[in-house]
């Protein structure tokens, strides 16, 4: 077995394993942790496609930015870790079910038959052009369209959040330094003349 | 590598609307809650503007341009010009009804602006990456405007399955497009086409990559099985989101069917026709009967509007290009209903009342024998029942499935729209059978009375010379 | 001079969007008395236009008169094609009389929203002229389609306590017969590449396709007919209609279902038509007794009736579809043409006498709000002249000579006989049926003592209430003793339809 | 060597067991969140590995797209979560369930 | 003749106006402007009748077939209204005009008192007087209509016309249960007959391809041999089809057995109608039908068979039945239906025209004997129950003497016009050769007995004897005016004379000519006559005849019993009360046809509308249907079930679906 293949196999089969916790686990903390490892595992096998630029960016962005977001997401809403309730080995189990009929049904058409190593061998490098360089270069050039559509994606993702989440409770007071500074005296002191008392 | 600088003419559309987003939303930052309406204004002009350059582009070729991946033809004229339209529509019935909830932000507009770019960015989309691109502009942008109501427990409710679901079919069409792309070795739609036509002995592939796609597409019209969002999210949505949800991206939704499997994969005609009859078949059906047991108007016309797509698929099933316009046709036939249906639940809700259960509707023609007339425009259109704009489409898919001799899916289709009489009719009882309970007299501004009047009259009135719209799309079809 | 006009889409337009004006003037002014006088012009305007087209006919040919033809839908290739031949001209006709009376009818009776409902029936009259004058199927089937909406709002508004029940199944029934016929077209369309119902004719189809298309046919005609057993919405449809609603659904409505068949499943599947006319004649037949029956124990005056109208129109199907057994056996088809113009009378006088019979139930449900035969007794006593009107039509209603009533059946039966003995036989059951059904419900409304204080303070007809049974009353007595002038008119027509059908497109 | 079919079967698993993580999970809305990701994840693993077997980097950058939305995704999907959270004070599945029928 | 059709529009078209005008504007015209009219329009008709009949015994004309107007075309056929006139038309009108004159005159008189009227306030005004008068016109005008007719449409028109106007008179007192009960049991027992009736006129069309009665009778010659099969193989002669069709007809409106019931309960109409149309017009339109269509039944034996037994049993059998009842009208009708049997026989035996001589002598004298009645009637305060009277003769010389003279004529006394025709009859029968004919001889010849017996019944209870009404009516009873005496005398002229008058031309001369067509092989009278010499030597002969000896026996018994021995009638009750209860429940007719028609129908009617319609057609299939729906959709909400994990199975679920289906 080259090297290749034990790699290939070590990480397929933490990602497999981590994905199968991810699922099954009770705490949010722990799924989002494995979730992680999966990533991880993912970039591995990335690498071994001559991805970099794309291995590196799954972990800088979704381990460091979206998993982030994830835990403190989590954290932040104090969830109870969920108690296992009666039954979960029969949803379990017909998920198990379920899952093995998709996977065996999508592994019969992904599997050797169509995709084995006689009709998709493995392509010769090409040159020593950088992954990073290349895909920057489609993506300036060829692809500035869709570029320019996921940069509104963020945009809409940057709105949706703020305009869902932030909030301005309406108990909790503000101070305007502005208006502080335009008051004047009649709008807080009114003089009032009174006629005095009568004496008896 | 040599770069040429794309055409970007075609997009200028595009543009307009992403420009005038930005701005509105930096404008928006400075204006009080109380002159707001000036974004809302700058929204209407936005839909217009888009509205007229679109029309100024037109042209009865294909352009194909920004390296393959958009692609300009009288149909992506045609559906975006009615995307523009029924937003219009959309937002002004919405006004009122967010003012009356306090929901009445920039916000809802801007996502909704950045809906109708994704939907532009679908309908003209040449690659399977802008396709994927544009939908998930809509769908995020959607997302948020389902859970805009930020105090509603249903809204957030609503929101969170469409998420969910949505992200799952995204998933799947995604999965079904790495499988094409793995097939073909493309990602370019027209050349997919071309490939896929020759690609004999993968075609289990293909099949099997067809099969996630339809799922995804499914999912975004709203198809049996993957029609389960549907229900909730237009019950649970503020009325004007549903409003908005339930029009235009309907017609975006097409496009992607269209774009897709008829630019992407007529090779696999034959394969996507069975499913789409499953698909079709299972929607009229359940659609149809689900309607029945609803007491909720908004849950009601999400089940017609179910059924109303299998209909729809049913024009596209056929393959022929008549078929097309008809399912073309269809859709926005039902869009132009299914606003009307919407606007009417604005009509009668106010401030603390969101009239949205069938017996709200009792009495309507004593109260407002015009909006009952109405309404009773739109449930007979909807119904399918001549001389309003339903009936020509349901005639025109018929027609297309007729014409490939599909008659038991024509007749299983016109025998489920008996049973979806029933419904429709039902609301017809309650407006003008009925005593009213509810003595309130209608509020609202005299922009969404005089438009509601002009959609249902549009139903009529497309219903008598439903000649024009019949050709337009045709034409659109070339 | 009046032969430049378009008569037609005139018949069909003046009242639809009279009604349309009727609906805008509204309720409110003196209990809709503006809006009542508009439909009475309206109403009668209309019905002096299909006079014109009544005496302008040319009852020497079969050809299509008075024709407009203007493209409509360049897509599905539909035409706004109108035209009338020798068997819709009458029906026209009827149309515009009936609605005339109906609205005298309904003139104080109807309290509630008298402008929707003038509305209504004037917008149902122009559709129902439209259904008979279209020449493209496909403009039939819009208009066709479109009339139930005025009638579901009828029943539904001004109807009795369970209305929603009946107009909801009226409806759905009538909806899901037409359906099929909608496919039966599309189907046709592809066949000849054009909705124009004279194509359809010529257009040759196998026997299997014929079948289908029969079939699909039929159940849209059967169902408006109503033929058994999918008659079970007309006694529901009638009890709770408003009487207006009861004379137009029997008087015309029921009639397009039978003009149906003479114009689409006859000609245009002929072969069809003879190799399932054992059926039309089997249901045709039960119609006519098992309906015959049924009708005989009803407790209620406007169901019996309505019962007897479906037995009445088993007449009509039987007159058009003995057709083939009469060529089988007498080997000629001389005879034929007097079933089917014998099924087109009895559609006529059926109009006539159904539409009476109903009238002069409202007019004592009108005082006494109740239709049921047992809280009537000897109104002769207390409504002398409205009780010879009731017996008038009664007698109509039975067949007897001399009424209307009487040509149609008496047509069919000769016909039926030279089909089958049998056929005969079975279908001049209705001579005792009918009489029976109907002349006991009239002996138990009609005479006898008075029953309760009720009837006893029962008053006569006014003088409204006496021109329109009055008008009635000439109709049918002038179509029982004369009805030389409507064969005329139809004869060419049937004459043209028999040497059609008689050919076969296989 | 490893042949494409290994990676694909990879991600068809990856694929079908966070596709059986939706339904089995009935307690909290955030893995069902992090299914999705692993569903995009599944995904990914085929662009790339077509990417690389077919020689042509459209995959890839198709990868780069869908990594770019996944996040934006989640970002929205996480402030709904939020807001579901504010209104119900809880992100229980199961209790997810006022609309229906 | 230029002037004839004018003449013969006029016959008919005068009653019809009369009755127009009574009808329509009763309330304007008043009581005497009503009868005034009607009396004259009918009298228009009978004097222009009667100069149309002096012109056809004259020779003046023959056979006229002329047509009024097209009534409508089909296929080619003419359907016309016309008018046949000849010999037997003319005789019928005349008979006709004549009674119909008398019952109108009289009927001034009869319904004098009617107190049936409607409230001021109608439209229709107080008007049950002329309204009377109108009905009685209008059936003049009908009965006109069908016995002129020319061809088999009319011949139905008039057929019906008539069954409608009696309809109206029987349910003329329409507050009266009874009196209602028995028009619509008239009218439907009617419509039984024009069942058949009318399948006959479909049969006739069918192989003639006219109605036309002349071009029918041109060319039966042609069908004589056409067999038709009506059930299984066998094969049916044409002609014996078609005639026994028309017979069914006739024996509804001639009240022959089995269809008899209606007529003994339709005494429940004022008198003057029962004399009018239950005994002398109306109910004889059958038999006029039969000669009418005479060469159509010289054509089949079987047919004739068939009426010659069916007139016989009606003959004997109803004349028994005449015997138990009280009721003096039902009595007459019970006679009446007897006599009917006599006619029929005479029909059977192809001795047409003894029978319309009968039918016209029978005209006459029971007319006369209703009118009688009816006078009694009037005279004991509308009580008509025999028991109630007795010793009439002091008070109502008139009546009582008329009532004689119409009650011999009835039993056949020599030189009396019943005398006449009814022998002929008795002796046409015992010529005939036909199947079935030693019977109804037999049976005719036991029925002159019978009507002897309850005919003189019903007179020694009337008129002689102790008077067993009480004092009040005892105290009043006078003798009715002249109104209604002169039609009794009036009609007991012919009643007398009409036989001798006539026996010589119509019974055994070629009094109808070609309008009765009579095959030598069954020309009974024809045979008969080689042995008439007048009138005079054949009433003497009739003292020496069988017939005679069984009249005079049964008024011999009649006197014994009712007159003599009165306490035997009560002991024969009681001895032979099972026969007396058969004959006093009618055979029991009434009552099966009421439990086995009535109520089986009913029955139907209920068995097919509750399982039928309301449970099968309507509960399971429509009902049903919706049920399902309704219960499908419910069910299906449950899948809708609000939480993620189902939709995403489902979605998933759908995947799969998608896969077995169209991927594996």
């Amino acid at each position: 077995m080259a090297f290749e293949q034990i790699v290939f196999y070590a990480f397929s089969a933490v990602l497999v394993f981590s994905a199968g916790v991810v699922i099954t686990v009770r705490n949010p903390v722990h799924a989002a942790l494995f979730l992680v490892l999966c990533f991880f595992s993912t970039a591995g096998l990335w690498l071994l496609l001559r991805a970099e630029f794309l291995a590196i960016a799954l972990v800088l962005v979704y381990v460091g930015a979206v998993m982030v977001l994830f835990l403190f997401v989590v954290m932040m809403l104090d969830i109870n870790i969920a108690v296992v309730r009666q039954g979960f080995a029969r949803y379990l189990a017909v998920g198990g079910v379920v899952a093995i009929l998709l996977i065996a049904v999508m592994a019969m058409v992904v599997g050797g038959d169509y995709f084995g190593l006689e009709r998709t061998p493995v392509p010769e490098p090409i040159g020593e052009v950088s992954n990073t360089r290349l895909l920057g270069l489609q993506l300036y050039t060829d692809y500035v369209y869709p570029f320019e559509i996921a940069s509104v994606i963020l945009l809409v993702a940057i709105i949706a959040a703020i305009a869902l989440t932030l909030r301005r409770r309406p108990d909790s007071r503000y101070q305007e330094p502005g208006r502080q500074v335009e008051v004047r005296r009649g709008d807080r002191v009114r003089l009032v003349s009174m006629k005095s008392e009568e004496r008896r | 590598m040599n770069f040429e600088t794309p055409d970007f003419l075609p997009v200028v559309p595009e543009l307009f609307v992403l420009g005038m987003a930005c701005l509105i939303l930096v404008v928006d930052l400075f204006l009080s809650d109380r002159s707001r309406v000036v974004t809302y204004l700058m929204s209407q002009a936005t839909l217009v503007g888009a509205l007229v350059v679109t029309l100024g582009l037109s042209s009865p070729i294909a352009q194909v341009t920004m390296n393959g991946t958009f692609v300009l033809d009288p149909m992506a004229t045609l559906l975006k010009s009615v995307v523009y339209i029924a937003s219009f529509v959309a937002f002004l019935y919405a006004k009122d009804y967010l003012r009356a909830r306090s929901l009445f932000k920039g916000e809802f507009f801007l996502l909704g602006l950045f809906a109708v770019l994704g939907m532009m960015v679908l309908i003209s989309a040449h690659s399977m990456l802008t396709v994927y691109l544009g939908l998930e502009l809509m769908s995020l942008s959607l997302y948020a405007m389902v859970a805009l109501q930020r105090n509603s427990a249903t809204a957030s409710e609503a929101a969170m399955k469409y998420f969910i679901l949505g992200a799952m079919a995204s998933a799947m069409l995604l999965y079904g497009m790495s499988m094409l792309y793995g097939a073909t070795g493309t990602l370019d739609l027209g050349e997919l086409g071309a490939r896929v036509q020759g690609a004999g002995p993968s075609s289990l592939v293909l099949v099997f990559g067809l099969v996630f796609l339809i799922v995804g597409i499914a999912f975004k019209l709203g198809a049996v099985p993957f029609h389960m969002w549907v229900p909730d999210v237009y019950h649970g949505a503020p009325t004007a989101v549903t409003l908005f949800v339930s029009s235009a991206p309907k017609l975006a939704a097409f496009a992607m069917l269209m774009r897709l499997l008829v630019d992407g994969l007529p090779g696999l005609h034959g394969h996507w026709q069975d499913m789409l009859i499953l698909l079709a078949v299972l929607s009229v059906a359940l659609g149809n009967v689900l309607a029945i047991a609803q007491a909720n108007i908004k849950r009601l016309l999400a089940y017609s509007g179910i059924s109303h797509v299998g209909f729809l698929l049913m024009g596209v099933l056929a393959g022929t290009p008549e078929g097309y316009a008809a399912g073309m046709y269809y859709a926005i036939a039902y869009v132009i209903m299914t606003l009307g249906g919407f606007g009417m639940v604005i009509l009668m809700s106010r401030a603390g009342f969101e009239a949205d259960r069938l017996e709200d509707y009792k009495g309507l023609n004593e109260r407002s024998p015009w909006f009952a007339l109405m309404m009773l425009i739109l449930m007979f259109s909807m119904a399918g029942v001549p001389p309003f704009l339903g009936f020509w489409a349901k005639l025109a898919v018929l027609e297309a499935v007729v014409s490939i001799d599909l008659i038991w899916v024509a007749v299983v289709a016109v025998v489920f729209s008996v049973i979806g009489a029933f419904y429709y009719l039902r609301v017809v009882k309650y407006m003008y059978f009925d005593k009213p309970e509810d003595e309130h007299s209608l509020v609202a501004g005299s922009d969404l009375r005089f438009l509601l009047s002009a959609n249902g009259l549009a139903v009529l009135g497309l219903g008598i010379f439903p000649g024009s719209l019949l050709a337009l799309c045709a034409s659109a079809i070339g | 001079m009046f032969s430049e006009l378009p008569l037609l889409s005139l018949v069909i337009w003046t009242p639809i969007l009279g009604g349309l004006l009727v609906l805008a003037t509204g309720s409110h002014r003196r209990g809709g008395l503006q809006a009542k006088v508009l439909t009475l012009l309206v109403s009668l305007l209309t019905f002096a236009l299909s006079v014109l087209l009544f005496t302008g006919f040319d009852t020497t040919t079969a050809e299509m008169q008075f024709t407009e033809l203007q493209p409509w839908i360049a897509t599905f290739n539909v035409y706004y094609h109108l035209g009338v031949d020798g068997i819709s001209m009458p029906l026209i006709v009827l149309t515009t009389f009936t609605t005339a009376l109906v609205v005298i009818a309904g003139w104080e009776v109807i309290k509630t929203k008298p402008a929707q409902y003038m509305a209504a029936f004037l917008i149902l009259e122009g559709l129902m002229n439209g259904a008979f004058a279209s020449l493209d199927a496909m403009l039939f089937y819009v208009f066709w389609e479109a009339l139930l909406i005025p009638m579901f709002i009828i029943i539904g508004i001004w109807g009795g306590p369970n209305r929603v029940y009946a107009t909801l199944k009226f409806f759905l029934y009538t909806f899901l017969g037409s359906v099929f016929m909608l496919v039966a077209l599309i189907y046709l369309y592809f066949q000849t590449g054009t909705f124009e119902i004279g194509d359809f004719h010529a257009v040759q189809i196998g026997l299997t396709a014929q079948i289908w298309l029969f079939l699909a046919f039929l159940v849209a005609f059967a169902v408006k007919v109503p033929m058994w057993p999918v008659h079970t919405w007309l006694p529901d449809a009638h009890v709770e209609a408003p009487t207006g609603g009861s004379v137009i659904l029997a008087a015309i409505m029921l009639k397009l279902g039978a003009y149906g068949f003479l114009r689409f499943s006859l000609p245009i599947t002929p072969d069809a038509s003879h190799s399932l006319d054992w059926l039309m004649i089997l249901l045709s037949l039960v119609a006519v007794v098992y309906i015959g029956f049924v009708a005989l124990i009803q407790q209620d005056m406007k169901k019996l009736i309505a019962y007897s109208s479906i037995s009445h129109m088993g007449f009509v199907t039987l007159g058009f579809f003995v057709a083939f057994s009469i060529f089988e056996n007498t080997g000629s088809w001389r005879g034929v043409a007097m079933g089917i113009e014998g099924g087109m009378v009895q559609m006529i006088s059926h109009g006539f006498v159904s539409g009476a019979m109903f009238l002069c139930v409202g007019v004592l449900y009108d005082r006494l709000h109740s239709r049921q035969i047992a809280d009537y007794g000897g109104v002769v006593n207390t409504m002398p002249l409205f009780a010879g009107f009731m017996v008038l039509f009664a007698m109509a209603n039975a067949g007897l000579p001399g009424t209307a009533g009487f040509v149609g059946e008496f047509m069919v039966i000769l016909s039926a006989f030279k089909a089958n003995f049998w056929y005969a036989f079975l279908a001049a059951t209705t001579l005792i049926l009918g009489a029976a059904y109907t002349l006991w419900m009239v002996k138990r409304v009609i005479y006898g003592k008075v029953v309760h204080e009720g009837v006893a303070t029962l008053k006569d007809i006014n003088a409204r209430e006496f021109l329109f049974l009055g008008v009635l009353a000439v109709a049918v007595l002038a179509l029982g003793l004369w009805p030389a002038p409507l064969l005329e008119v139809m004869g060419p027509t049937v004459a043209n339809l028999v040497e059609h059908i008689a050919v076969s497109k296989l | 060597m490893v042949a494409l079919s290994d990676y694909l079967t990879v991600g068809a698993i990856l694929f079908g067991l966070s596709m059986a993580g939706i339904f089995v999970n009935r307690k909290n809305v955030i893995i069902l969140l992090m299914c999705i990701e692993l569903m995009l994840l599944a995904v990914n693993i085929n662009f790339i590995a077509f990417s690389y077997y077919l020689s042509d980097t459209a995959g890839q950058i198709f990868v780069f797209f869908i990594l770019t939305v996944a996040a934006a995704e989640a970002a929205i999907g996480l402030a709904i979560l939020v807001v579901l959270f504010r209104n119900r004070g809880t992100i229980n599945v199961d209790e997810l369930g006022t609309l229906k029928g | 003749m230029e002037n004839l059709e004018a003449i013969t529009l006029a016959i008919v078209l005068a009653p019809l106006f009369g009755s127009v005008i009574a009808g329509l504007f009763g309330g304007k015209i008043g009581r005497s402007g009503a009868h005034s009219v009607t009396i004259l329009g009918v009298g228009i008709a009978f004097v222009l009748s009667l100069t149309l009949f002096l012109q056809a015994l004259s020779g003046d004309i023959g056979s006229i077939n002329q047509s009024i107007y097209t009534w409508m075309i089909s296929d080619g056929i003419r359907f016309e209204i016309g008018f046949l006139i000849d010999r037997l038309s003319t005789m019928m009108m005349v008979v006709v005009t004549f009674v119909s004159l008398m019952v109108h005159i009289y009927t001034v008189g009869y319904m004098a008192d009617d107190e049936h009227n409607w409230p001021d306030d109608s439209l229709a005004g107080k008007n049950s007087y002329q309204r009377f008068f109108s009905y009685i016109s209008l059936f003049t005008f009908s009965m006109l209509m069908l016995v002129m007719s020319n061809n088999f449409l009319q011949l139905f028109f008039g057929w019906e016309a008539v069954g409608l106007v009696s309809y109206l008179l029987i349910g003329f007192w329409a507050t009266r249960e009874s009196a209602v009960y028995a028009n619509l049991k008239a009218f439907l027992v009617n419509r039984v007959g024009d069942f058949g009736f009318i399948l006959g006129i479909g049969a006739v069309l069918m192989y003639f391809n006219t109605l036309d009665y002349q071009a029918v009778f041109n060319t039966v010659e042609m069908h004589q041999d056409v067999t038709v099969s009506i059930w299984g193989d066998s094969e049916w002669s044409l002609i014996t089809v078609i005639c026994i069709l028309l017979f069914i007809g006739a024996m509804g409106k001639s009240a022959q057995v089995p269809l008899h019931v209606w007529l003994p309960d339709s005494m429940e109409g004022p008198t003057p109608i029962s004399a009018l149309i239950h005994a002398a017009t109306m109910v004889t339109a059958g038999i006029f039908m039969v000669a009418r269509m005479s060469p159509l039944y010289e054509l089949s034996e079987t047919a004739l068979s068939m009426i010659l037994i069916i007139g016989a049993i009606t003959a004997f059998f109803m004349g028994l039945l005449g015997l138990v009842q009280n009721d003096i009208k039902r009595v007459v009708a019970y006679s009446t239906l007897s006599q009917l049997g006599y006619m029929t026989v005479a029909l059977g035996a192809s001795a047409y025209a003894a029978g319309m001589f009968h039918l016209m002598t029978h005209a006459f004298f029971k007319a006369l004997l209703f009118l009688g009645a009816g006078s009694v009637i009037i005279a004991m305060h509308h009580d008509q129950d025999m028991r109630n009277m007795g010793g009439l003769r002091k008070y109502m010389p008139i009546t009582w003497i008329t009532t004689l003279i119409g009650s011999l004529a009835l039993i056949g006394a020599p030189f009396f016009s019943g005398f006449y025709s009814k022998d002929s009859i008795i002796e046409a029968v015992g010529h005939s050769q036909l199947p079935g004919s030693d019977i109804a001889y037999i049976a005719v010849l036991l029925g002159v007995f019978v009507t002897a017996l309850y005919s003189f019944r019903m007179y020694f209870l009337v008129f002689h004897g102790k008077a067993r009404m009480d004092e009040h009516t005892r105290e009043h009873l006078h003798e009715t005016p002249r109104v209604v005496t002169w039609p009794l005398i009036l009609l007991a002229i012919p009643s007398v004379f009409a036989g001798a008058l006539f026996v010589d031309s119509m019974a055994f001369g070629d009094f109808f000519r070609e309008a009765i067509v009579v095959a030598p092989a069954h020309d009974t009278l024809g045979a008969l006559a080689g042995d008439f010499h007048g009138w005079f030597t054949f009433g003497l002969h009739g003292f020496v005849t069988a017939p005679f000896w069984l009249a005079a026996a049964g008024v011999a018994t009649a006197y014994l019993l009712y007159m003599k021995f009165t306490h035997v009638p009560t002991m024969l009750k009681e001895k032979f009360g099972w026969l007396y209860a058969i004959l006093d429940r009618k055979y029991g007719f009434d009552d099966f046809y009421e439990w086995f028609f009535a109520g089986g129908s009913r029955g139907i009617g209920n068995a097919l509308w509750r399982f039928g319609d309301v449970k099968l057609i309507d509960g399971l299939m429509i009902n049903g249907s919706a049920l399902a729906v309704g219960w499908f959709a419910s069910v299906m909400r449950y899948v809708q079930s609000g939480y993620l994990y189902h939709y995403a199975f489902a979605m998933i679920l759908g995947l799969l679906a998608l896969f077995g289906l169209f991927v594996i």
